[in-house]
């Protein structure tokens, strides 16, 4: 029988102390919850106990055998498996491949045959109940959810002792399969860490769990005698209602059209028609890889259209202004330049506010971001640090911020508040309203059904590259989407 | 990329293609290798861009394209660039063609040997100059072991040199020395056989030695570097690339000795009164060889000896004059309207009279074509043979050369 | 560059599996116009004759190549050659009676070489472009210390069965088979599938549990005895030594990697391209030479030809997009199903 | 909303109170700019220690020739380094020094006035990165072998045009910047060029939105262009600015050798790449600084100068060469550089 002891496990990096004597212990075959903000510390304990990071101190036992920090295959060899946030495959090599790594069966004279491990990958996928993803396939062709499919079932097939899952639900369409397989785990006497922002899955799953804030343990709790608010005032250090700001109201609504989209046929979008309306929040809800990217990437001008039409009216076309802004999906690759500094980051999209024939001035940069900073809650003196050193939340709030200061007629925003705390979400929250408000309108995809209903004014349902559904009112609800996400013609106006 | 997109590229890349082979088969020579029906020259060059290489590869061709060759062979010329493994490719192609005559430059003495050998035994005759080759099949013009012209028993540009400029410097003083470059063998001698005569005298130091390349812009770079450490220095033993070193020198104020090769800036120099000698390697082989290789075609391969010797040139503070136009005429050795790192010794006027400026800085076909004369008076001294054929001559044998020979005691090949 | 990107890159690049099919039509096409121009090209002598000269640069080429696929670069080809080419030809002129042993000497020697890279690379963690150049020009000094001018002689033995026949077969070609075998074997082991994935992503390859730094090693190793292989193939092919032997290979052996349609983004290539690609670099200028070219244009028609070459993948990619799109259609369709 | 931001702040200020000087030293000497301080400090600590090399130095004309061939060597390193910064590599620098140095030549013993000849010359090594900066920026060909295969073809064809016959004599107003007749208020014209090239260096690579797009094209394409930089733009104009460049050096060695072979450029490939790493630049772009590489061009001059006085045989100078290199790379490993 398996029984993990975490004892006082500290971590320094430079000034800021992510970790500050963490403890846990957790009992053979239950699920631990690990709930806490961005920048509380729980990627870094990940990390350490995965073995990529090594600990200024504390001390790590499954079973009675003492982890050796910093030695990834040690770490695996105790027992420990691991399905990361941020996918932990290279793209080149085969499903196969990901899934046998690092100890591929040989064959006669030592090598590896393909067919071999193509069959024993197909055996293990099927084992976990996901018989139709390909072994062949190369992990960068699968799309996101199928990524997160085979990242996760890749840590199960080892049969761990202890099984850490950071953020598994992210990308995943339907989380019940998961915790099918986590029930697998633990009936075999596994142990699993489960980290996650969504409160409903903790408390679904998990018998016990642990907050941590600013790297330290606030509390321990059993699932059966806390509920969200008491959780999310451990995590935040007060309670806090995920408030919405107030919805545009009538006359807003009926303002002119701003951004027409008609018969957009480009990646997975096939012959998609669609408007958005000034001071409108609009929302895109669907399933992973329903063409909901495409749309988005293609509006902000990334993916060139390969038929139909997309129109921008009003007073929109002004020169040097954008029709769109968008503010990506993937902060690290494609939102931030991590080794500048913040304020370089927030004004880098603006050169024109600070520089004049192409000269920067470093004086009007300072004095830009700075007011910029004050309108987007980013502490001032983060200005001059490298914006590798921010809290994802912060991250967040530059990218925003940089996107809104290019002042286009659309924003869009792809998965803005993926891994951001809660407090900064409601922030985010407001200054996307405050956007529409001043007559933007802002187009969101949101991987949380709630947020879309609690923020948008109108949402349509993406289903297979087409619109399955558009809902606003109080036809706008969570079943509603749901429903249309996955492809139920409903509330088209015909 | 789109799909327009990358049509576009795509239909690019293939009119760049069509023209790419377009151009360059639109660039087949004159004398194109096409028709078989007159016999086969190559002139294979190593190509390098400097004057010397230059000049020899513009007289082989004004030789080889006079009218009288031209009427019997079909001329090409070949450039191999410094690889040797391209050069080995090149010859092979060229035997393969059916080559009847290949004048080369050759880039090394020894890797060269398997191909040429090939050569020989498909019956080709391969003419080295400038560089030699060791493979016994071939002819060799050099002025690696040359002796002054009147003086035959002075040989070795390296020692001769380094004798002149102990005698300027009076048997004392600091030296520096400006090599050509590192690792071939012609650095080797031209070294070895200046260092035989600095060690004999104990008054002369050699504060420091770099590797100019043959190059003047090099040169120039490392003389610099080397004068900021010693600036006590008092003279220098250069290879090619002394125009460089003058400059050198000259920036930094200081007017003292110096050896080298044949550049218009030093016999300029020179004629201006600045102390030292101007001798070694001359372009003009590149005519000569061409002529002896027809000589060969002609009269067979006992016309001439194997191993041509070309005497050293030799101009001092003393002799060296500047030339009313473009000929050597009584006693004159350089040119007011020449680059300054051009090399002088176009001229050769018993074996190459034809020459003339206009041919060597065009390669334009030399007019009236004269026969070669008798070579047994440029034939190489089988005591010497050891530098240009790594062995000795049957019935010789390795070891210090006394007489006959200034300085004595030199490495080369005995009687037995 | 960041992760998607380079990755849709190298599928533009280098389709999987395709490259050595291309790099080889474009060799046999080039070799074939050869044949058409001056048909002597085509027989046994002169095949034998090329086959020998494209020895050196080709196992050299896999090598490079090999530590591209790692994502690395390795400059050191270079100064590893001269090393290789100058030990062989003073030691083997020593003592003839034992030239096989020195070659494996020389190729042990190539070994300790790429071992030093390998671990200044993976263990200290510094640019594979910086370390690389630096050990190359310090080969190279080595080089020349051990022997300041050409010279050398390595025993006709040596020479003969390096650049021989065996009856009609170029011993060369077998080298070369061999070669060929011995990468495709090794893309069969852990070794060689690690080598891939740290290739495609190196902090994923690790959190995938591979030993990256031990493979690496591995890699550097492997290509450092590749190079001094070649080094000795010179050596046969010359008869003599160098100190300035391999200078030239620096750019062509990444020529010929890149006529081998490998993805200088890492992850993606094929040594089995890379000796056609070499093949392809040896035969241009012969082509050249036979059209009557031979003369300063020649790197102009080179340079050209390489970069047409570069398009070549692309335009097979034309084809191939609409394919993929409905392939990742059909996959999406069977989840929903799973989910609906 | 308001003690929202002050919880953040209250968390990250106390964090970053406790900032220890080494560490705050380690992440200094881990930006470029730390790098740069790095490497000047290095170059000032050489010139005395140079007497363990020579009883003659330090000494002005060590000073001078240091400063000299540093000149060229940070002019033909401001290219590369840009192209570097951009997350390429350029190895047509041969190919455009030399097609800058013979144009300027050429045109200049053809009568034309200096200023235009060299206007032209810089025009015509332009061209060599004028092709690179179409071919890369339009495609996605690895800039190694795009700029090695155009090198290859630009020398080629001044090859063709020049027919093989180097050598033009470089014009006097050119040569009168070296041979020593002239000094600019009592220093040497190199120093003044020096000083001109690292501030114009300096402020395009680190003052001008051109050199801010660089360095985003060099962290992450793909954020580039969501963030709405001229991602193409940018990167064509990275190799043509570094062609002028090249040409620049080549026209300076023109006048200080006046006169100059085809082949002039070969030297400077590899060390303009070695300046750049050794300078503190990541290889893989992104960060670097120009004054660092500036100051690493001095150090490896100055060094060389050094080695060729200590009269090592060749061989040993190159060894020390590329430990030198080596070490370096290992200096900025220890001193917290990203690579």
């Amino acid at each position: 029988m398996s029984h993990i002891t975490i004892t006082d496990v500290r971590k320094r990096f430079g000034g800021t102390r992510a970790l500050d004597g963490v403890s846990l212990s957790i009992e053979a075959g239950t699920v631990h919850g690990v709930l806490g903000e961005n920048g509380a510390g729980k990627t870094t304990l990940n990390k350490i106990l995965a073995g990529v990071l090594v600990p200024d101190s504390g001390s790590f036992v499954i079973d009675e055998q003492v982890v050796p920090f910093g030695k990834p295959l040690a770490s695996r060899a105790a027992g420990l498996a691991m399905a990361y946030q941020e996918m932990s495959s290279p793209l080149n090599i085969t499903v196969a491949e990901k899934l046998l790594l690092p100890r591929l069966p040989r064959g006669r004279l030592g090598f590896v045959s393909r067919r071999v491990i193509n069959m024993r990958a197909g055996e293990i996928l099927s084992e976990w109940g996901k018989p139709n993803i390909n072994p062949r396939a190369e992990i960068g062709d699968l799309d996101l959810a199928d990524k997160q499919y085979v990242e996760i079932i890749a840590a199960l097939a080892t049969n761990p002792k202890l099984l850490i899952l950071d953020e598994p639900t992210a990308s995943l369409p339907e989380s019940e399969w998961l915790f099918a397989c986590i029930d697998r785990i633990t009936k075999t006497g596994g142990s699993v860490i489960y980290i996650s922002h969504k409160l409903a899955e903790i408390r679904r799953i998990c018998s016990t769990g642990t907050v941590l804030r600013n790297g330290r343990v606030v509390k321990e709790f059993r699932s059966a005698d806390v509920d969200d608010h008491d959780l999310v005032e451990f995590m935040i250090g007060r309670s806090l209602e995920l408030v919405f700001p107030e919805k545009a109201g009538r006359e807003e609504r009926s303002a002119e059209t701003i951004v027409k989209i008609t018969d957009l046929t480009v990646g997975n979008l096939s012959e998609l028609s669609a408007e958005i309306k000034a001071g409108e929040i609009v929302g895109i809800a669907g399933l992973e890889g329903q063409g909901q990217k495409d749309l988005f990437y293609c509006l902000a001008g990334l993916m060139p259209p390969r038929s139909g039409e997309i129109e921008v009216f009003g007073s929109g076309n002004v020169k040097n202004k954008p029709n769109f802004t968008l503010v990506p999906e993937d902060r690290k690759v494609e939102g931030l330049f991590l080794p500048m500094l913040t304020q370089v980051n927030l004004v880098i999209a603006e050169p024109r506010k600070v520089s004049r024939w192409g000269v920067l001035s470093t004086k009007r940069e300072r004095s830009v971001a700075r007011s910029a900073a004050l309108g987007f809650n980013i502490p001032a003196h983060f200005l001059s640090r490298n914006i590798q050193d921010l809290s994802g939340g912060n991250q967040q709030k530059v990218l925003f911020g940089r996107a809104v200061m290019t002042e286009p007629r659309c924003l869009l925003l792809f998965d803005p508040t993926r891994g951001v705390d809660a407090a900064t979400k409601v922030e985010l929250y407001h200054m996307a309203r405050a956007f529409a408000r001043k007559g933007g309108c802002v187009l969101i995809y949101s991987t949380e059904i709630p947020e879309l209903v609690g923020l948008s004014d109108r949402v349509y349902t993406i289903y297979g590259g087409e619109i399955s559904g558009e809902f606003s009112d109080d036809r706008l609800t969570e079943n509603a989407l749901m429903r249309g996400a996955i492809g139920h013609q409903e509330g088209l106006k015909k | 990329m789109n799909f327009k997109k990358k049509l576009t590229l795509v239909g690019a890349m293939t009119v760049v293609a069509a023209f790419a082979l377009a151009a360059c088969s639109a660039d087949v020579s004159p004398s194109g290798g096409a028709d078989g029906a007159k016999e086969k020259i190559y002139i294979n060059l190593s190509y390098s861009g400097n004057n010397w290489q230059d000049e020899g590869a513009n007289l082989a061709m004004a030789v080889a394209q006079a009218p009288e060759v031209a009427a019997k062979y079909d001329v090409q010329k070949v450039i191999s660039g410094s690889d040797p493994q391209k050069q080995i490719s090149d010859l092979q192609s060229m035997i393969a063609s059916g080559a009847k005559l290949i004048v080369l430059y050759p880039i090394s003495p020894t890797a060269l040997n398997p191909v040429i050998q090939q050569g020989c035994d498909a019956g080709v005759t391969f003419v080295a100059y400038d560089g030699t080759v060791e493979a016994p099949c071939a002819w060799n013009i050099s002025y690696i072991t040359g002796a002054r012209t009147e003086n035959p028993e002075k040989a070795f540009f390296g020692a001769q040199t380094a004798q002149a400029l102990v005698d300027l410097l009076g048997g004392t003083g600091e030296v520096m020395m400006n090599r050509g470059v590192a690792g071939t063998s012609t650095d080797t001698v031209h070294y070895d056989t200046a260092m035989s005569v600095f060690n004999e005298y104990p008054g002369i130091e050699v504060v420091n030695e770099f590797y100019g390349n043959w190059d003047s812009s090099v040169s120039q770079q490392e003389t610099a570097k080397a004068l900021a450490a010693h600036p006590g220095v008092d003279g220098i033993w250069s290879q090619a690339g002394e125009d460089g070193v003058i400059k050198a020198l000259e920036a930094a104020g200081m007017e003292i000795p110096v050896t080298g090769e044949n550049s218009n800036y030093l016999r300029e120099k020179l004629s201006a009164g600045w102390p030292g000698v101007s001798s070694g390697s001359a372009p003009a082989q590149g005519g000569v060889a061409v002529k002896l290789g027809l000589k060969i075609l002609a009269d067979g391969a006992d016309s001439v000896p194997k191993d041509i010797e070309m005497p050293l040139p030799w101009v001092t503070t003393e002799t060296a004059k500047v030339c009313p136009d473009a000929e050597f005429v009584d006693g004159c050795n350089f040119f007011s309207q020449a680059d300054d790192s051009f090399v002088t010794e176009i001229f050769e006027k018993n074996v190459l009279p034809e020459s003339s400026y206009t041919a060597a800085t065009t390669g334009a076909p030399v007019s009236a074509l004269q026969a070669l004369p008798s070579m047994d008076t440029l034939v190489q001294p089988e005591s010497r043979r050891i530098y240009t054929r790594g062995v000795c001559d049957a019935g010789w044998t390795p070891g210090p050369v006394e007489e006959g020979q200034v300085p004595a005691g030199l490495p080369g090949c005995v009687k037995e | 560059m960041n992760l998607q990107v380079s990755q849709s890159l190298l599928r533009r690049l280098a389709p999987r599996a395709k490259a050595p099919y291309i790099a080889a039509a474009i060799f046999i096409v080039l070799y074939g116009l050869l044949i058409v121009v001056s048909p002597v090209a085509g027989s046994a002598f002169l095949i034998n004759n090329f086959v020998v000269l494209m020895s050196p640069l080709a196992i050299a080429a896999v090598g490079t190549t090999l530590i591209l696929v790692l994502g690395g670069f390795d400059l050191s080809v270079a100064g590893t050659i001269s090393l290789a080419n100058v030990v062989a030809a003073t030691a083997m002129q020593r003592s003839p009676e034992n030239i096989w042993l020195i070659a494996l000497g020389v190729i042990a020697m190539g070994a300790f070489i790429g071992l030093i890279n390998g671990l200044l690379v993976s263990i200290l963690a510094l640019p594979a472009l910086g370390v690389t150049l630096a050990t190359n020009i310090v080969l190279a000094g080595i080089a020349l210390v051990i022997m300041p001018a050409p010279g050398g002689r390595v025993p006709v033995e040596f020479t003969s069965v390096l650049t021989g026949m065996l009856g009609s077969v170029p011993i060369a070609a077998i080298v070369l088979l061999g070669l060929g075998a011995f990468w495709v074997a090794l893309m069969k082991t852990r070794t060689g599938m690690s080598i891939v994935a740290i290739g495609g992503d190196g902090t994923a390859a690790k959190l995938s549990g591979i030993p990256i730094r031990s493979v690496s090693t591995v890699a550097y190793v492997i290509a450092g005895m590749l190079y001094s292989v070649a080094g000795l193939y010179l050596s046969g092919l010359t008869a003599t030594g160098s100190p300035t032997a391999g200078s030239s290979f620096l750019l062509t052996a990444f020529t010929a990697a890149a006529l081998g349609l490998v993805s200088f983004q890492g992850g993606r290539g094929s040594g089995v391209a890379a000796i056609f690609g070499a093949g392809t670099i040896l035969v241009i200028p012969k082509f050249l030479f036979a059209l009557g070219i031979a003369d300063f244009w020649v790197g102009a028609c080179q340079g050209l030809i390489v970069l047409i070459a570069l398009t070549i993948p692309s335009i097979g990619r034309l084809t191939k997009h609409a394919g993929r799109r409905n392939a990742s259609r059909n996959s999406r369709g069977s989840q929903l199903a799973a989910s609906a | 909303m308001t003690h929202l931001t002050t919880r953040t702040e209250g968390f990250e200020v106390d964090s970053h109170d406790h900032v220890s000087w080494p560490h705050r030293l380690r992440t200094y000497m881990g930006t470029s700019g730390g790098q740069a301080a790095l490497m000047w400090a290095l170059v000032i600590l050489l010139v005395p220690t140079s007497r363990l090399f020579s009883s003659n130095f330090p000494s002005a004309a060590m000073v001078n020739s240091t400063i000299l061939l540093g000149l060229f060597l940070a002019v033909v390193a401001f290219g590369q380094g840009l192209v570097i910064l951009s997350g390429g590599i350029d190895l047509s620098v041969p190919a455009a020094i030399a097609l800058g140095a013979f144009f300027t030549g050429y045109l200049a013993s053809q009568g034309l006035p200096t200023p235009l000849a060299i206007i032209l010359g810089l025009l015509t090594s332009s061209l060599v990165g004028l092709v690179n900066g179409i071919i890369v920026s339009s495609t996605n060909f690895p800039p190694f072998i795009v700029t090695l295969a155009v090198g290859t073809i630009g020398a080629a064809l001044l090859l063709g045009l020049s027919q093989g016959q180097p050598g033009q004599n470089s014009p006097p107003e050119l040569v009168a910047l070296f041979n020593g007749d002239l000094n600019v208020l009592g220093a040497a014209p190199s120093l003044i060029m020096l000083l001109a090239v690292l501030i114009l260096g300096y402020l395009i690579q680190s003052r001008t939105t051109f050199g801010r797009s660089v360095y985003a094209i060099g962290n992450s394409i793909r954020a580039a262009r969501i963030a709405g930089i001229r991602v193409r733009l940018s990167a064509f104009l990275v190799y043509w600015v570094a062609g002028i460049a090249y040409g620049l050096a080549g026209v300076l060695l023109l006048g200080y050798g006046s006169g100059s072979d085809l082949n002039i450029g070969n030297s400077w490939l590899l060390p303009s790449i070695a300046v750049v790493v050794v300078g503190g630049s990541s290889i893989s772009g992104g960060t670097g600084n120009y004054s660092g590489t500036v100051a690493a061009a001095l150090l490896i001059t100055l060094l060389s100068i050094d080695i060729s006085a200590a009269g090592f045989p060749e061989g040993v100078k190159q060894v020390l060469y590329g430990a030198i290199v080596l070490l370096a790379l290992l200096l900025s490993k220890i001193g917290g550089g990203r690579r």
